[in-house]
């Protein structure tokens, strides 16, 4: 089980690998975009971090409905809506829960996963953050259906994201501001595939601590 | 990096507030959500246009906040798209029952979060449609990008949309005129020198000291082509050319449906240009390129125009849509009917522009 | 160099050619001599005003010829004074029988030649007055040197002269106006960068990474103090508190006598100002500094104009007074009478300023 | 006597001279003005240079007044006016002359130089041509008083000039660009101190050779 405690810390870790990594990402969208990621992220998920402590009386679909809340109207961006649209649908997805099965992470994930592929319309293949996340929630979707464990499941998930993440950099950029690029986008490590890695990496760091 | 400004993280914040100390009589400045308006608004039964985007282009688009243009402009942080909560309450200051136009340029971020606004403002049953302006002909397909970017033609259209808006269109007159703005301006930019970004310090592209970038966006993206420095005439005729050149691009853009209540799919295609064609021709700096080089640019897209058999009849030379302290231009022509010449030539009262009034 | 131009013996041409196409509405631009001028002049009984200098510091002058501002504008070639046949034969087409002020910046080769072009004109029986605009605060004695330098108070007095003229105001009073502004406007600007003169092709001055140079003039000459790069606050106090401080500049300048029919010598003094005076303040881009960080300037000045306890009741904020591509700005506070305020608020209508008309 | 060709072939020299140090001249207007005055003079006296042929049928105060409105329409600057009342002053001197006697040498000389200072209303000592042309005109005239001859004169006077116009590399500047820099402008050679003197040579030149 997933509890409301696991989520505010899942955040809070993801808030702060953000921070730490903040130069770096902006920096793999200086190469290929217009180098705001890591500020964007971080402006966004500061503020996240800031009303974690407001969150312990709430239930699990409402912090992640203030997170979408916070990032849409901080981040900016192509971010910020899209980060925004995977918390509003993993909200919506397990709506007055207080605390997560395994089919209810499946359905976060894949409401989330979802969310980001309507607001942004890219597919697989176009050299986004959706190269990231679609693998990771393809693997733990089918992991989970194997009868493993939620931690589990995300550690193997966050595998996927690492090699989807990785697999951005031979490929020439369709979606977003590194589409302009053509050819020249080649060679270069995604931003937000990177930090949607990163988000995985913390929740499954934080699972593996505290279960 | 040296620029007049104290704190990068304050640039937009007190850039906005010396405008809102500068010009009381035509603007106020909201923060959080910030946003920029009409001194007196909403004005009753007008159709409201708000437009938005990354700080860094100015005077677009809060120096066009005012009568005959903008209702309303909602900056984001640096080249950073503003957020659907400053439009939100941007259409909600500013609406005054005639419904809300949102002016979009067509970059991911810009599209998402005005998309996401344009959803919050249906779900309060405020009445907004969105336009996209994607006008770059140096973004040559829309099938393998993010389709062309929104440059100069945004500047054209808030000023005949905000016209059209003052002389009483209704909100869908105003959305199809945008469209049509739209679809019948072209531009294409180079960029002489990379512009700094107050956050990161250090220019965003690295150009030798002989070397032009041509096809750049506003926001110090690569562009198209690295070149060899070249003369002014040269860099007009490659702008002018690869405008005239360019065929009908077609892209199928998401707009709002007022029966469906959601976005719909729209299949658009730029009209050809003929022969005898009317054209506005406008040569935009880039923030750091002073206006003296802009008028030898002027001089030479005015002799291809001839060349090519269009009539320049309405013109426009200044910075208008810039990026930051970039050196460089961008050219802008728009094929005009009679109805956007009417509009073009009726008063403006902004920060930044100005006439008939 | 990296700039927009063909040859850079071509520049100025070039440019007013590009001018001149874009704008037949509002000027006409006649070579050797070379002069700008409205295109409906002269204008019968109305005094006419014309002003000049050197190129490079666009818009201003040509972008001023047009009603309620100049009848015509003398461009010398980049940074050198214009010559008195130009100003002469501006002088011929424009009169319209009122007379004619030449407007002068304070700069030894401007002075002379408008010298010799009064000389000139009064010897064909044209009545020819003219005023020097004198207004640099960062030249501190009169006795030592050229005297101040003219710079942004040009700008004021061009509009506010212009405007007079219009409304029928005669050759004397005008006179006496534009001295007027003279005396109450004073000036001061700081450069972050150089500027590349076309001609040279390398930078006038060498200004290191962090280091800015204080009390420039408009011609990328050196200004009176470097210092070590600050943030907008403390450069725009700076600015602002060396304009606050001066004490009574007093000169001797040159002004024709009628009765005499020759130059003599005029003693003038600055006036001093007192709390609750009300000021124009403009902050003016200096051709390659975004309108952004004007604004981020505006706000402080408008700060400490408050804190001395003075009114600022009208502003102007943009690039008006350039040296080519130097990044930085100035300031220039005038103190204002309700006579000027009833003629700043008077309709304009040239290239690059318009309003109420 | 200074004859009519005398006269030609002297503004011939001098606008080669200019020419040959555009650069220089340029460069020392950089230091302490605005990097013009090669640009400036160069401008003009290639006019002059090319409308020379046109001159052999006027007298030789034609000729001057020529030059002056020559240079006054296409110099600009400081220099325009003052090299402009230089030559116009001097073609007063010598109204209808076709030859120059030794005090008509002197008059013109005389008169030009006080058409510099009257327009300009420098000083010695202000580190301006004037720190060139005035002592070169009181050895001229001083030696010829002395009953010496025109050449003889003019070269004295142009070591005067030479030696004005290194005189002004450690004094202040009070008029003209320059003297905006107060202090900033000890250790600079003026400028136009340096093209008068070239003015002084080329006649010195002229006149040393045809004589
Ligand atoms: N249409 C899209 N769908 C999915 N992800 C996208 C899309 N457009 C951009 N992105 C992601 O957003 C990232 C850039 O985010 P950010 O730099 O914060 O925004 P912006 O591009 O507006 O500056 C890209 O690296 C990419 O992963
Ligand atoms: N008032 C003056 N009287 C005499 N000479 C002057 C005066 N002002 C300037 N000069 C001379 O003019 C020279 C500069 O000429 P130039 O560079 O062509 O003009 P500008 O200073 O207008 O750029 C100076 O070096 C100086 O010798
Ligand atoms: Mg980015
Ligand atoms: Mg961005
Ligand atoms: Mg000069
Ligand atoms: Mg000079």
């Amino acid at each position: 089980m997933v509890t409301k405690e696991h989520i505010i810390h899942w955040l809070q870790q993801f808030a702060s690998a953000i921070a730490q990594n903040k130069e770096y990402l902006t920096q793999l969208d200086a190469a290929i975009g217009d180098a705001d990621h890591g500020i964007n992220m971080d402006r966004g998920f500061q503020k996240v971090s800031n009303q974690l402590p407001n969150f312990a009386a709430q239930d699990i679909s409402n912090i992640l409905k203030s997170v979408s809340m916070t990032l849409i109207s901080s981040v900016g961006g192509a971010s910020g809506p899209l980060y925004g649209s995977f918390f509003l649908r993993a909200s919506t997805a397990v709506a007055g829960k207080q605390e997560l099965s395994n089919e209810d992470m499946v359905s976060l994930l894949q409401a989330g996963l979802d969310g980001v592929l309507q607001r942004g319309k890219a597919q697989l293949g176009d050299k986004t953050m959706i190269d990231a996340l679609s693998p990771a929630v393809t693997t733990f979707t089918q992991v989970i259906s194997e009868g493993k464990s939620t931690p589990e499941a995300i550690q193997q998930a966050t595998v996927a994201a690492e090699q989807g993440m990785k697999a951005t950099i031979p490929i020439v950029a369709k979606k977003g501001r590194a589409s302009y690029l053509g050819d020249r986008s080649i060679n270069h490590q995604d931003p937000g595939a990177t930090s949607v890695y990163l988000m995985l990496q913390s929740l499954s760091e934080v699972l593996a601590i505290c279960s | 990096m040296k620029k007049l400004i104290n704190h990068p993280e304050n640039f937009v914040r007190e850039s906005l507030e010396g405008m809102a100390k500068a010009h009381p009589d035509l603007l106020k400045v909201q923060f959080e959500p910030t946003f920029v308006y009409r001194a007196v608004a909403p004005v009753p039964g007008k159709v409201a246009i708000v437009s938005g985007g990354g700080s860094g282009h100015e005077p677009m688009h809060a120096g066009f906040v005012g009568l005959g243009m903008l209702d309303a402009a909602c900056p984001g942080e640096v080249f950073t798209s503003p957020t659907p909560d400053q439009m939100l309450a941007a259409a909600k200051q500013v609406d005054g029952g005639g419904g809300i136009l949102y002016i979009v340029k067509n970059y991911s971020g810009d599209v998402m979060n005005f998309e996401m606004a344009t959803e919050l403002a249906r779900a309060e049953d405020l009445r907004v449609l969105s336009i996209l302006i994607d006008d770059d002909v140096a973004v040559k397909d829309s099938l393998y990008t993010q389709g062309r970017r929104g440059v100069g033609t945004t500047v054209l259209a808030e000023k005949i949309c905000g016209a059209a808006a003052e002389q009483g269109y209704d909100l869908q007159q105003i959305a199809d005129l945008c469209r049509r703005v739209n679809l019948n301006g072209r531009s294409m930019g180079v960029a002489l020198t990379s512009c700094t970004v107050p956050a990161k310090g250090t220019p965003t592209f690295d150009l030798g000291a002989n070397e032009i970038e041509m096809g750049i966006g506003i926001h110090g993206e690569p562009g198209c082509e690295r070149m060899l420095v070249k003369s002014a005439d040269e860099i007009t005729e490659i702008l002018a050319m690869s405008i005239f050149q360019d065929v009908a691009y077609s892209r199928t853009v998401q707009e709002w449906d007022e029966n469906k209540r959601g976005f719909v799919d729209v299949q658009l295609t730029d009209p050809e240009w003929e022969k005898g064609d009317r054209l506005l021709a406008f040569v935009n700096g880039m923030g750091g390129t002073p206006l003296a080089e802009l008028y030898i640019v002027y001089r030479k897209l005015a002799e291809l125009c001839a060349q090519q058999g269009y009539q320049i009849v309405r013109n426009l030379v200044g910075s208008y849509i810039t990026s930051l302290d970039m050196q460089g231009c961008s050219i802008t022509l728009l094929k005009l009917d009679d109805e956007m010449i009417r509009l073009w030539d009726a008063p403006v009262k902004t920060a930044s522009w100005r006439w008939g009034i």
